[in-house]
């Protein structure tokens, strides 16, 4: 597939997939709409700018390696896995039914592109230290990717990981913190603190970058900034807000896992530039000609690792 | 005797854990209460609106939470933790065993959002296994409340019982299965139904679909008594020995693996008593996402037809 | 058919493993082993020494161990990860759980100084559940050597199986009870000494003292089967069943929690078989310092005198 | 009981303590003599300078509060609660026994002036935190001593606490870093690096000062001052050395939990200033008249907290 690095062209894609994360929170029923928000920005630049993969070939081992330790945003990732084509796009829309290929949080044995289970918080984080060391080992140039929730930095286990990855100086592995300022019940810094993230990772032993996360050009360019840092993990504290792109549910953490009205199912597709009343539109961008490789070269060029 | 279910009252057992705490907050200064970031789900949000001072938000941390809790006992308290049950109990599974139960601490540990209960979530939400990992623990007492009215004097009854107490709660609104004037006494077992033929043992929501079931099954001319069993640990050997002596048949009936949860509690109980047993449960498998709670009860083979259906066949036996 | 123990070889069983792991590192690239701060008494030093970069030292962060090793099985790796018991199983039960089992990854998890084997260092090292805890793991795999020679074959068996397996191992020398030529095949109980009055069901260190228990019972005239569960989940059921087909009673045998652990396979195997049975193991209690093993083997019930006190007492039902 | 600030006279205590330790670990047994010996110094510090108790009354509300989250050093802790006659010294000798009042970890049902249950590493410094809040609570002026190990440190659980005690702005808990650059099986540094220690804790919100932690004068006055340290935690990261007092078994891994054969056993015992063939001195230092208060004073005064 081809990549873009262009912020303009990565901010649409993103509101694309914002649109998906909405339909798929659906009506009346409870949906991770926050998180998947605020890390959108960053997801979309992974699977659209960076990652090496072959979605026709989801195992392929040189690929790189992304997974959400927030695994509660999974719906982020559903969408551009869908739109990267490893799957049809309408299985989006059965998301969390019986059966279903997407479950409410990453399945590696279920979905297509999905590297890990997750959805117990702080454990994803130690798995990509995991991956980063076995491609290692294996002498893979691929790299690891991985958001960790603000929230969930509470828990002690990405402490452990950061211990791990700093300790092995994994630089093939890059993390970034969707730091939105909320966990599930209020404001990390009324209920729990636990920043400030720059000095504790750089404690810690990490190279510490710090973005504005809805900012498609910062993305790109930390992930290419971070491409250069050598013996020691990348932490990329990316600054962003919960619920980004819904102005009602911005900042507001009754829609960490909340529920939309039908009015506010569609303000927020409108919001988002999609129609709600218009048809499921079932061609994923991959199969566009803007976005298919020219003269049919390998969907596995391009992206960094 | 017979409950019927369709005009019983219907009660959030969360939502009437969350106004208890209060209540005991209200009676016992010694109460307190920590969160593990859920509290608008496991409902100590009331706890914490009234008393604001005694409520500990430890956000994502399990393991502090209830090492925390420890420490808080030590000093005389008696602090209930909460999260998911997958969490509260599983999560923080070696320090509810290192630092609780060896020294019997006075720790009540609840589980929200238990069973399958949290049903769009998923396999990692969802809890096959919390009964059977506190279980094992020696100095633990397991209770699962089959009503809303019966999670009200648990949370009572923990309170009263020194040394760690795990709750098991689920998300789903209930009917009141259980008589509100009868006490709730660790350990004993409760008569919900009676019946002469077949005796059912159930656990948490299966109680209600149990009851469903001998419903059916006395439609059809058997009878069905149905025993809530509500604490898991201690057990009362010889009391379900008595319940069900005269019988020509046993099931069992949890929305838990089948292996350590109420079907152990069971057939270990009945090991030398040449019984016949049928065991309704979920057979050793992960949950998984559904629109519905009643969607996964299909699934997972928990309704009051699969209930019936192990009674049929068990006085077939 | 029947060992005799006395002339039996001692071995001792975390040697045979950390000897068994270099072999298979040689014979297998995938295999890498991750340790927390404990490999001169799991035993994965020889490990270390041969294979340092497959070698992955932990530190004492058994949750991170444990999920960094679901990451390396994602890369095509074959992780063993070591710790005690207590916390190889204990304190990352979420991350084997959620990170492991669901997916079905291909980790191994090895419990050393298993039961009650650390003796002096008491009830924070002991473990009585952990066979129950990885029991109701679906998806998992659970093995109990019963003596070294067991130990090895288990380690192959656990790099052939894909998925999660779970291996206990005692800090303990052990006489061979089992077989070399044998092959081990996952699930299937072994028979060690034959007779035909009463079966004994033992697992781990408690199949040799089943063994002494059944040497004492001949003596009186009594014939003892003493068959060695090794595999505690999955569990043949049809197998056991057939294995106490004519026998007038049961004893199950275990250095384990009575919760859990082989009394509960095996109660629950026999639960509509009508066959009387009885269950040495720990009472539910919770594991504290002594001298010596034997000590411990004393005060918990669990020598081949329990055994066969047990056995008489079943012949007597 | 009387307190002492008298540096020689506190290294005085330490020499007899560690001979206790030496006498615990016996011969041909396993023995946690690294880490008791390493803490010694603080221990001693802490019993015959600092803490409020009353060994009569071990549960007596108003005592100070101290808690090993390395809870295999507790030979250490056995060794000053004899001295201080919270029991029959003698029950020194029974350690690790069937039945023994002084187990193989320490347990706070089964031996006075225990205060928790620790030995799973990395859950003790929570229950400080806790014990600490519930104090507070109870509006009372005991504070809470805890130490934990470098090695502890890699327990994630360790920075969940202290996320816990830096929010909860827990200023009546004090922790020691035993920091003896060693874990189980080696050096930190070289086996997984945990440091460095005052960056973290910093990071973490916490007060952080160093110290020699076999230099009682240090002991006795970051004690002193922590007290006055308000509105955060304090951590005393302590450099020690493990083994610290048997020349043989200083830095070296082996004596983590390590087996003296007699020769050693009686070689640590003299460089104790200990004679191995003298009959066990069944007097705790409790009941020596330069240890009694003056004039039958309650055994509760003196001692910070
Ligand atoms: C171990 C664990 N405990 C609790 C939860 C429930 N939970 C899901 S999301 C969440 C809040 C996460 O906050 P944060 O990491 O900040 O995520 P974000 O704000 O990006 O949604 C909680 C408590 C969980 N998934 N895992
Ligand atoms: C959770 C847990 N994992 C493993 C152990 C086994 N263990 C006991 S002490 C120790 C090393 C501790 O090192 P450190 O904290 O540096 O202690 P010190 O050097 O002071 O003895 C280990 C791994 C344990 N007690 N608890
Ligand atoms: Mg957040
Ligand atoms: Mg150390």
């Amino acid at each position: 597939m081809r990549r873009t690095r262009d912020p303009a062209e990565l901010a649409r894609i993103a509101r694309l997939i914002r649109a998906h994360i909405v339909r798929m929170v659906g009506i009346d029923q409870k949906g991770h709409l926050g998180g998947s928000c605020s890390a959108a920005d960053i997801v979309t630049a992974l699977y659209f700018y960076q990652l090496r993969f072959d979605a026709a070939r989801p195992d392929w081992p040189g690929r790189g390696r992304f997974l959400l330790s927030k695994g509660h945003s999974a719906l982020a990732q559903y969408a551009c896995l869908a739109e990267c084509g490893f799957f049809p796009k309408r299985e989006l829309l059965k998301v969390k039914t019986l059966g279903a290929l997407l479950q409410g949080h990453p399945e590696v044995d279920r979905t297509p592109g999905i590297e890990a289970n997750t959805g117990s918080l702080g454990q994803g984080i130690s798995m990509a230290c995991g991956m980063a060391a076995g491609l290692r080992l294996d002498a893979r140039d691929s790299r690891v990717y991985c958001i960790v929730g603000d929230g969930e930095t509470c828990e002690g286990q990405v402490w452990e990981a950061s211990h791990a990855a700093s300790f092995y100086e994994l630089d093939n592995l890059l993390v970034f913190l969707d730091h939105n300022g909320l966990m599930t019940n209020g404001k990390l810094t009324d209920r729990y603190n636990t920043g400030p993230y720059p000095e504790k990772w750089r404690a810690f032993g990490w190279h510490v970058l710090e973005i504005d996360g809805h900012d498609p050009g910062a993305i790109v360019g930390a992930l290419d900034t971070a491409a250069g840092l050598k013996g020691r993990p990348t932490m990329v504290v990316a600054h962003t807000v919960k619920g980004k792109g819904v102005s009602f549910a911005e900042h507001r953490p009754e829609f960490h896992n909340g529920t939309l009205n039908r009015a506010q199912y569609q303000q927020a597709l409108r919001e988002l530039g999609a129609d709600p009343d218009a048809p499921f539109d079932e061609t994923p961008l991959c199969a566009l000609p803007e976005f298919a490789l020219p003269g049919g070269a390998a969907a596995t060029t391009g992206g960094a690792a | 005797m017979s409950p019927t279910l369709a005009t019983a009252r219907i009660q959030n057992p969360r939502e009437v854990y969350g106004r208890t705490l209060v209540e005991l907050g209200r009676a016992d200064p010694r109460v307190v209460v920590l969160e593990g970031d859920l509290g608008k789900s496991t409902m100590t949000c009331y706890f914490e609106e009234t008393f604001p001072e005694r409520f500990f938000e430890m956000g994502i941390g399990e393991a502090n939470m209830t090492s925390f809790a420890a420490g808080l006992a030590l000093t005389g308290k008696i602090p209930f933790t909460n999260s998911f049950a997958v969490f509260a109990a599983g999560r923080a599974y070696d320090q509810i065993r290192m630092g609780v139960c060896v020294p019997k601490l006075n720790v009540k540990i609840v589980g929200s959002s238990a069973g399958l209960s949290d049903f769009g979530d998923g396999s990692s939400h969802q809890t096959v296994d919390d009964v059977a990992i506190m279980r094992v623990l020696p100095h633990m007492t397991v209770l699962v409340p089959a009503d809303a009215i019966e999670v009200r004097k648990m949370v009572y009854a923990a309170v009263a019982h020194p040394g760690p107490v795990y709750i098991r709660i689920t998300r789903n609104d209930l009917p009141d299965v259980t008589r509100e004037h009868e006490p709730f006494v660790i350990g004993r077992p409760g008569l919900i139904r009676d019946g002469s033929d077949v005796v059912i043992f159930a656990m948490g929501q299966m109680v209600s679909e149990a009851v469903r079931a001998a419903d059916a099954l006395a439609a059809e001319g058997s009878g069905a008594r149905v025993v809530n069993v509500s604490t898991l640990k201690p057990v009362d050997e010889a009391a379900l020995i008595a319940l069900a002596r005269g019988f020509r048949g046993i099931v069992t009936a949890e929305e838990h693996s089948l292996i350590g949860g109420l079907a152990s509690v069971v057939t270990w109980a009945f090991r030398n008593e040449h019984i016949p047993v049928r065991c309704v449960g979920i057979e050793d498998r992960w949950g998984q996402s559904a629109h519905s709670y009643a969607e996964l009860q299909q699934e997972y083979g928990l309704t009051a037809g699969h209930v019936a259906a192990q009674a049929r066949a068990v006085l077939n036996d």
